[in-house]
């Protein structure tokens, strides 16, 4: 075992079927966001801001987009030649082919992948989570009580906790009672799906976990618990920053919609913890002299003429003359023709919008989600 | 397909920028927003499949040594050819230390060893996204030993005067290279821009070094233009010149038009560069942009027109930037003014300062300086 | 469609069971050779001295020492961030996850991963072979005949027909029919299982194949007959030069014992046309002065005391004092123990051969399989 | 775990190694068979952690450039972070050009803007594989600003006549350093390498500047030993330290010894450094080799007696190297002999002819020669 040493489980294989035409053709973990960032890399960025040279991300739906985007992992700094980032997708020997079932099972398929680097530590990470986090102190945290496993927790309003696992702690953050999405919860510590485990520990119950039979192989409902029963020592760390699951298409425009208020805790500007993702060597934007351009997130590429307002643009986007774009999200490779409206909207890649068409109400509260075959009201 | 190996080497012209080459060669001037002029240079070849590139430096190493790096934007990180920094020979040498041709000289043996035939040789300092393929089309079905590139201009103003003027036979063999005078309005400026067979270039190197009468591999070819076949390449796509400061900002101001920028940043491939990992440009309520070409990762509160903006570039409530060029993370605070001017990377003007030039002396600012009031 | 671009498929998903323990936890392709190679580094490095920049690798069976090995490909300079090498294994779509069934169908499920390249050739390989061969003169051949598809095929001793995919081809080369093993063949052309196919060929065909229910989706057995059938311009390039399978434990043995050979036809002393492979960072071999080296291949990292002669020694090996090694292969982290004697054999890696102990007969013919366990006469 | 900033700087001693170091400098020097000498300050490093390495080199600057690349082999070849190489300045500088501190003061703001805190210092001259995550917790439990590294020499032959001398305080706080006279047979050699707080390192370089009473960082320490807490930490593996053509060649030699070829070679990690893709080496049925160490890529006929062979060597039927050093792709061609000598890289014995020098000093030839009969 090397001392110290910490070995990342990214899992993002999830589906996200709620999130519609955005999920259509990738996993969720692929999904653009915040006019330059697919959502895998804030946790990755995490990952390779908090000093973690070996991580493995676990993918199984429909990967190409995410294969692609990931690469060697380059824009993390993780195309290391020893360690560094692998990709790891269910594989076949001579009992046979097996994809993953569970969360907890997708680790145990690749016990070998971690037993080669021989960490003391294994995070288990999810690539479907918004937020910043220096995985450094949650690993201070579960140091310092001696545990086994420890996981990062967050504080949400009591009337939410139903969709949430809910942790019950007692004085000491130790762990006493896991609810799974309780209508009446006790606390409203919330899991992150973060978790910092002692591998060694972790391999056992991963062991235990596949014996039997009759589990579903996941953390959340089989792991954690059973760990529990056996008395293991199981902390809490809470976390206090910015986080979204962007569950549905109305969340994900909200979490873009954050970035434009200039008091947003998801401070993507900080030079200290940047994000990284795969470039795509656009030249600049450019804003024409018959443009107006305000209270907006624009990225490289982009040529505007219309008016932009309160939205974010995507990549190679194009606005033309007249057209007016307001409150919405635009997707890469997209064009609003002349004198086209959008108003409170998501818009996919490579839509157009055609000249003179308008989508939602300057005044409305609905969400638009916008794509070549059809506008559908969210 | 022929793959040939690229040469750049380097127009010691950094007098004819001031401060802005203080420390850092021309081919390392930042240009459009998010670039250095070299990055088109390695880019076109890149794309157009070379991938072996000697980059022979100047003397002032360090910022080359930082933007290229291992070569990893341009995928030349390889382990077999890749990406080759040659810099100056410092010693050892009784021969000229002036040109290009002492330093090929010293690296002989890696040019020799590499498996390319032909080499490309190429300035960064002007910018002409040549369709690499097509020229060495010409190269191998004319059977030249050298083939120049050169782009037909029409000056009627001048602007192109004291640029490299070559003549040409009607078979289209180049007959010499001269400098423009102007007294034609129409004249055919060569690009230091050309395809040699690899063993006459290495024949011109040690031809050169034994006798004595060429310190750069443009004055040998020159020289011995009746030895050799030495034909031409006409390229008819957009270019920039760039050799001293008024070229320098003309050239980003002329960005501004789309068709420039198209050919510049669209034609035969994307423009690779190091990658800064800026988040998107956000233009708060109080901002006012109009004709301006901005980069990732600016904040932008005030006014901004005619302008070409770099990354991280911060702009304040109130304050103006008008036909200017602002390099990377320079910030412009509440109430100033910027006008015709070029500041260099993290400039700052403070509030309220005024600074202008005029459009043929653009006014610059040194790289690190605050500008407050006296 | 980029103009002249290749994209090489590199089959290495083979099990190999004839191989026995050279292969009980590793596919074939990673079986170690001459001293410090694995049988899939020649396809890769012919591959990389083609001047191939693209190249998928298809696991399926063990990966993981394949996987480890190939790493993201930075050995052949693979490890680009556009393009480069990619292991492509078995994912999931909505139709569910489904293993590669035949050779075929290997390269139909990874369709994506091409088209996004957008190639005019692809190249299949098998990763199975040892041999050098520059692909451009395949491509050549392939595009002077304006061919379809162009099969590499070698010329073979006609009483081993019935071992090969035999080929019979018209006085232009042109193909006009396929027999597989035949006893009685009418020619002696087999084919190296080494296709170039013009990829939109190539794609309509992979489509039409898995359209059939009843095809096993293999080329040599499906797609390339089905081309023939339906008169697609099919043409042999013939190779010239040393090619082996290594199929059996004694065929293994034999071709290591080639390279000892001065006039072996498999320089890998060229420098021109290097054999890359992962290197392990060992220190250079130590020779003592009571021992006796001659006619053998030594690697890095051995310490030889004892005798060693017609043998060929992977890494780290030690051979201690009076200890005899002949005729045999020896592979990496091995000891062969005071005074112990190994004759024709094949010693596995990470086994010691105790102090005193015979293997084999000095002038026997059988060869000798060791692993830790058992010595198996073959 | 606390990661320190890597600094490599070079002991300028090139003068003492004749003609292998005409074109390298000093920790270019080849060793091992398959290494340079800065592979092992580079490795271990690497091994214990330190993902930040800044090397300040000479002037001789092409072959570091050509070995070390973008740092793949060490996986420093990082976007963040990774290997820094820092070539001279050659201009715009009043100062001194000799010594390290005004090159270290030239990249202050590199060195204050990364992120980790401390910083180890050594010079690759001297190979000692010392436990760095041992010395760091010594470091960091004593609370030091500066902790120096040394060993406990024992030399009644005065082999270590003008190595450095450390003397230390009962507590372990550094004294002095001074030259080592061999007034003593034991003594506490300075390793040069030690652990010191990032911003008094940076504190020394700006002073020294200042005051101009400083050209070396290690000068520095010394001057300033009052001002800050200065200790040692005792390192009691093996120490080779080349400072000379006969240390050198001692060097080499001693390799051929186990327990110093496990120490150099095995301990605290492997040694990385560039791979060459040689095959394994053979031995046809003529070759007589004994107490050798011989790299990949040989092909051996002859006879090699208490020899360093490195990669790619010839060593033709009949001929004899004996006592040796042979670096990569020389050839001893037939009946060629070669006893108590360094062959440079790709040197030629041609058939028959014999040279030799003595164990104390050995003939040295110099790269690419071509040794024939006269």
């Amino acid at each position: 075992m090397k001392k110290g040493k910490i070995v990342a489980m990214l899992l993002a294989g999830g589906q996200g079927t709620r999130l519609k035409e955005l999920t259509k053709n990738i996993a969720k973990p692929a999904v653009p966001f915040g006019g330059k960032y697919r959502i895998i890399d804030f946790a990755l960025s995490n990952a390779a801001n908090s000093g973690i040279e070996d991580i493995g991300v676990l993918t199984q739906y429909k990967p190409f987009i995410l294969n692609s985007h990931i690469g060697i992992g380059t824009a993390w700094d993780y195309d290391r030649n020893v360690g560094g980032l692998r990709i790891l997708q269910p594989f076949m020997s001579e009992k046979g082919g097996r994809w993953y079932r569970g969360t907890a099972n997708a680790i145990y398929e690749n016990m070998n992948f971690i037993d080669e680097l021989d960490p003391e530590y294994v995070l288990v990470l999810s690539g479907d989570h918004i937020y910043k986090m220096n995985y450094n102190d949650l690993l201070d945290a579960h140091k310092q009580k001696n545990a086994d496993v420890t996981i990062a927790v967050l504080t949400v309003p009591l009337e939410e906790t139903n969709r949430f696992g809910i942790i019950n702690v007692d004085d000491d953050n130790r762990i006493v009672e896991f609810e799974e999405k309780p209508k009446k919860a006790k606390s409203n510590l919330a899991s992150m799906g973060i978790y910092m485990f002692n591998w060694p520990i972790l391999r056992e119950y991963l062991i235990k976990d596949n014996e039997d039979k009759t589990s579903d192989n996941d953390f959340g409902k089989n792991v954690l618990p059973l760990m529990l029963r056996e008395n293991k020592k199981m902390y809490t760390w809470e976390f206090k920053g910015y986080w979204k699951d962007v569950g549905t298409v109305k969340s994900y425009w909200e979490a873009n919609m954050d970035l434009l208020n200039p008091d947003n805790t998801l401070n993507l500007y900080d030079r200290d913890w940047r994000i990284y993702t795969r470039t795509r060597n656009l030249p600049p934007q450019y804003i024409h002299k018959s443009s107006k351009v305000i209270n907006s997130m624009i990225n490289e590429g982009c040529y505007i003429e219309g008016t932009v307002e309160k939205s974010v643009l995507f990549g190679d986007v194009i606005v033309e003359k007249g057209a007016v774009v307001k409150n919405s999200v635009i997707l890469s490779n997209s064009v609003i023709k002349k004198d086209a409206k959008v108003y409170n909207a998501v818009v996919m890649e490579d839509v157009t919008v055609e000249s003179g068409k308008e989508i939602g109400l300057d005044d409305g509260f609905k969400i638009y989600m916008v794509t070549n075959d059809k506008v559908v009201a969210e | 397909m022929v793959r040939s190996l690229g040469i750049i080497s380097t127009a010691n012209i950094e007098n004819n920028f001031g401060v802005l080459c203080k420390h850092r060669p021309v081919y390392m001037l930042p240009y459009g927003g998010r670039y250095r002029l070299i990055d088109f240079s390695l880019s076109n070849m890149v794309n157009h499949g070379i991938r072996t590139v000697a980059v022979y430096t100047g003397e002032k190493i360090r910022s080359t040594m930082d933007h290229l790096g291992d070569g990893k934007p341009w995928d030349l990180n390889r382990r077999i050819n890749g990406l080759y920094i040659v810099p100056p020979i410092t010693q050892d040498y009784t021969i000229s230390r002036y040109g290009d041709i002492p330093h090929f000289f010293s690296t002989l043996e890696f040019i020799e060893q590499v498996k390319e035939k032909v080499i490309l040789i190429n300035e960064p300092n002007i910018i002409a996204k040549v369709d690499l393929d097509d020229a060495m089309e010409h190269f191998l079905e004319t059977d030249a030993d050298i083939t120049l590139f050169y782009k037909r201009i029409h000056d009627p103003l001048g602007n192109y005067i004291n640029c490299e003027k070559i003549s040409i036979s009607e078979d289209g063999d180049m007959i010499n290279i001269g400098l423009n005078l102007g007294t034609e309005i129409d004249f055919n400026m060569y690009l230091r821009m050309g395809y040699i067979k690899k063993e006459v270039f290495v024949k011109l190197v040690k031809e050169s070094i034994e006798k004595g009468d060429a310190d750069y591999i443009q004055e040998a070819i020159i020289k011995n233009r009746h030895k050799y076949k030495i034909n031409t390449y006409e390229y008819d796509g957009h270019v920039e010149n760039i050799r001293n400061l008024k070229t320098y900002y003309d050239a980003n101001m002329n960005l501004l038009k789309r068709s420039i920028s198209n050919a510049v940043f669209q034609e035969n491939g994307v423009v690779l560069t190091k990658t800064k990992d800026e988040p998107s440009t956000i233009y708060t309520d109080s901002a006012q942009v109009q004709n301006s070409l901005i980069a990732n990762g600016c904040i932008i509160e005030g006014k901004v027109e005619n302008s070409i903006i770099f990354r991280g570039v911060r702009v304040g409530k109130n304050a103006i930037v008008r036909n200017s060029v602002v390099m990377q993370k320079s910030e412009i605070l509440e109430n100033a003014s910027v006008v015709n001017s070029i500041l260099d990377k993290q400039v700052i003007i403070t509030e309220g300062v005024r600074i202008a030039g005029t459009r043929s002396i653009p006014f610059v600012v040194e790289k690190n300086q605050i500008i407050g009031r006296d």
